[in-house]
C-alpha cells in the first residue's frame, strides 16, 4: 500500500540549503512508488521562478532540476495562489514544469496546479506524511 | 505505536536537537518504539564526537550515543548531508581521502532511502527544525 | 493533523501560515520559540484568540518555563503540556506538520 | 552608518526593524534573501518606496540574478551593485550593522 | 583612544544559542576597556524577562549571568520601549539589572535605559562598533 | 583600508559563509587590507577539514584556505564555539581528551578576545549571519 507523501516548500532558495536539499529528498523518494505531491507556499514559491543564473554568485544552479521532476513521475506540484500574489508573481513567472501522461497517450500537461491557500490546506489534510523543509 | 523522527539542526545552534531529544525519550517512557532518528541538513552535526561542551552544559552528542546504546535506537547521519558539513565515519573518510573521522558512537552513515523507508514504515514521521 | 510551530510570531510568518492552513478540528502545538504566540498581551495574541474557535491550541511548559512566561499569561484555553502531552498528541492526530 | 538586509521582508521582521532604525542619511544594502525587499509589486514594496525619501538603497545583483529577479522588477532608485560595490559601500559609511 | 562597541540583540534566547553566544562576547569584551552599550529590541527583549526556570527543559539557564554585566562595568543597558509593548512586556517583567556608580559614592543605579526607537537608532549611529546576533 | 570580517554560519545551511568570501575577496582586489577573519556560532564549522561537497559544487572550506595562503589571512575560530561543536586542532583534540582533530589548513583556534582586538585594530568590522 503506498502513502502519500507531501512535501512543503516554504523557504527561498540560496539563502539557505534547505531549498536543495528538500529537492534531494523528493528526487530520492521517487525511487519509492509513493503517492508525492509538493506544495510551495510563502517564500517557497521563489523555488520555482525561471531565469535563475547563479554563475555570479558561485554557487550551484538547481533550479534546472525542478525540470526533471516530471520524468520521475512527480506531477502533482501545488502552487498557492495567495503567496505568489503577495510577491508580485505569476505562474508565467515560473519554470514551465510538465509531465507525460502515460493515461491520455503520452500528452504534455502542466504539473504546477494553482490552489487558493484553503485548497491546500484540504491537500496538506489529506496526506499521510508530511515533510518540510 | 512506531514513531521516526527527522532531525534538521545541529546541536546547541538551535533547540531542534533538544525537543527531538526530550520527544524521542518521553515516547520511549511511554511504551512506544522508535524506529529511526535520521539527521539531515545540520542535523549531521549531532552525530560528531569531538564536541566539548561546558561542564554546566549539556552534553548533546553523548545524551544521543546513551539513548541509543539503552534502546538499541537506529540514529542514522544523511550521507550527503554529511559529507557537504564534514562528518565521516572510517569508510567515508577513506573513500574520500580524508586522515580522520568524527562520528560519534551509536551513529550510522547512510543515504536518504533511510529518511523515505521511515515515513513509509512507521506511524508517524516527526520533523525537528529551523 | 497536529502543526508545530516552533517559531516567535513577533519575528517570522510561521504561526500565521500555520493558521492559515489548519483546517477546522486539527491542532496547534506551539513549542521552542514558538511558545511566545501562546503570550496574551500582544500584537499577535487576537490571532490565536481567532483562531481557537476552529482550532485546539497546546504550548509546551518546559519551553514557557525556560522563557519566564508565568502560566498566568498564558492565552485562556491554550492547554499546557510536557513532551509526554506532546507525544500522546502525536499519536493521537493521524499526521503531524511542522512549519520551520 | 550602513545596514545590511538579508532576511526576506515577507517572511521575517529584519528588514522591518532596520528600516525603524535607520535615520536619515543612511543606506541600506539588501543583501541574500534581503533582495526580495527590493522587488517591485510585493506586499512590502510601498514600505521601502516610503523609506527612500531618507535612505538610499542598494542590492547586490550576483544574488538578485541568483533568484531570477529580472532588473526590470527592482524598484526604481534602488542600485544595484557587486560586491566591489558592497565593499565601497563599507568604506564610504563609518560603520556597519548587520540586521540578521 | 577607546572605542564605541554596541552590541545589538533581536533574538529571543533557548530557541537559539545567539543570546547566550551574545552574551559570552560581552564579557569577554568587558575586559577591553572600551565603551560598551547592549541593546535590546525586537525578540531580543525577551532574553531579559525574569524567572527564566531552564531545568525542565534540559539546559544551561543563563539569564543570571545579566545581571553580573554590572560588575563588568557594563551598565548602559538600552531596552527598546515599542518592543516591549507590542509584546505585552513593561520594565517590572524584566530582571533587575543594578550597577554601582563609582562617581557617586557606589550608589547603585539602574543599568536598564528605557529608550524609544527613534532614540535608539539615535544611539546606534553613535557607536564605532555594531555587533548583531 | 583595514577590514575584519565575522562569521556566524557555517558553510552551505547559510548564505553568510558565501557573502564573507565574495565580499573578502572584493576586498582584497581593491586593495584593502583584511585583518583577520573570525569565525563564531556555527561559523567555526567553515574550519573542518573533512568535508567532501559535491564535484559540481563550490568547496568552502578548501576556498578559505586558499584565500588565506594566497594573501596571509588571518582565520580564526573561536576556542569555545568550537568546543560545543566538535572543532578541533591537535591541541585542542588532546587537551580534551579526543582520538583526532579535524581543523582545516589555515586556520587557528583562538579566544573570543580576537573578535573584540578585531574591532579595535579594524577601521571597519563587517559582520555575516544568519
Amino acid at each position: 500500500m503506498s502513502k502519500r507523501f507531501l512535501y512543503v516548500n516554504r523557504k527561498a532558495p540560496y539563502g539557505t540549503i534547505y531549498a536543495l536539499e528538500s529537492l534531494e529528498v523528493v528526487l530520492i523518494g521517487a525511487a519509492f512508488e509513493q503517492d508525492v505531491s509538493l506544495a510551495f507556499l510563502d517564500d517557497g514559491v521563489f523555488q520555482l521562478v525561471k531565469g535563475q543564473q547563479t554563475d555570479e554568485l558561485g554557487v550551484k544552479n538547481f533550479s534546472p532540476t525542478y525540470k526533471a521532476l516530471g520524468d520521475y513521475d512527480v506531477n502533482k506540484i501545488y502552487v498557492e495562489k495567495e503567496s505568489l500574489e503577495a510577491r508580485g508573481l505569476s505562474l508565467d513567472d515560473l519554470l514551465p514544469l510538465t509531465y507525460e501522461d502515460e493515461d491520455d497517450d503520452w500528452a504534455e500537461k502542466d504539473s504546477i496546479k494553482l490552489v487558493s491557500a484553503a485548497e491546500l490546506a484540504e491537500i496538506m489534510e489529506a496526506q499521510d506524511v508530511v515533510l518540510s523543509f | 505505536m512506531k514513531f521516526s523522527i527527522l532531525v534538521s539542526e545541529g546541536p546547541y545552534t538551535h533547540e531542534a536537537a533538544d525537543t527531538a531529544y526530550n520527544f524521542t525519550k518521553a515516547a520511549l517512557e511511554k511504551g512506544h518504539e522508535i524506529y529511526r532518528i535520521f539527521f539531515y541538513h545540520d542535523g549531521v552535526n549531532n552525530g560528531t564526537r569531538l564536541t566539548t561542551p561546558p561542564q554546566d552544559d549539556r552534553n548533546i552528542v553523548n545524551r544521543w550515543s546513551e539513548l541509543a546504546q539503552a534502546h538499541e535506537l537506529d540514529l542514522v547521519l544523511c550521507v550527503a548531508a554529511a559529507q557537504r558539513r564534514g562528518i565521516a565515519d572510517a569508510d567515508e573518510a577513506k573513500r574520500n581521502g580524508k586522515d580522520a573521522d568524527n562520528i560519534a558512537p551509536g551513529f550510522r552513515i547512510s543515504g536518504l532511502g533511510q529518511l523515505i523507508e521511515a515515513g513509509i514504515e512507521s506511524d508517524r514521521l516527526i520533523t525537528f527544525g529551523d | 493533523m497536529l502543526h508545530t510551530v516552533n517559531k516567535s510570531p513577533l519575528e517570522r510568518n510561521a504561526l500565521e501560515s500555520c493558521l492559515k492552513h489548519a483546517v477546522k478540528g486539527s491542532a496547534v502545538l506551539l513549542i521552542e520559540d514558538g511558545v511566545y504566540g501562546a503570550m496574551k498581551g500582544t500584537v499577535k495574541s487576537s490571532m490565536v484568540e481567532d483562531a481557537m474557535k476552529d482550532i485546539s491550541f497546546y504550548v509546551i511548559r518546559p519551553d514557557l518555563k525556560a522563557r519566564g512566561i508565568d502560566e498566568s499569561r498564558v492565552i485562556d484555553g491554550i492547554e499546557i503540556i510536557d513532551y509526554h502531552g506532546f507525544v500522546d498528541l502525536a499519536a493521537k492526530y493521524d499526521k503531524t506538520q511542522s512549519w520551520l
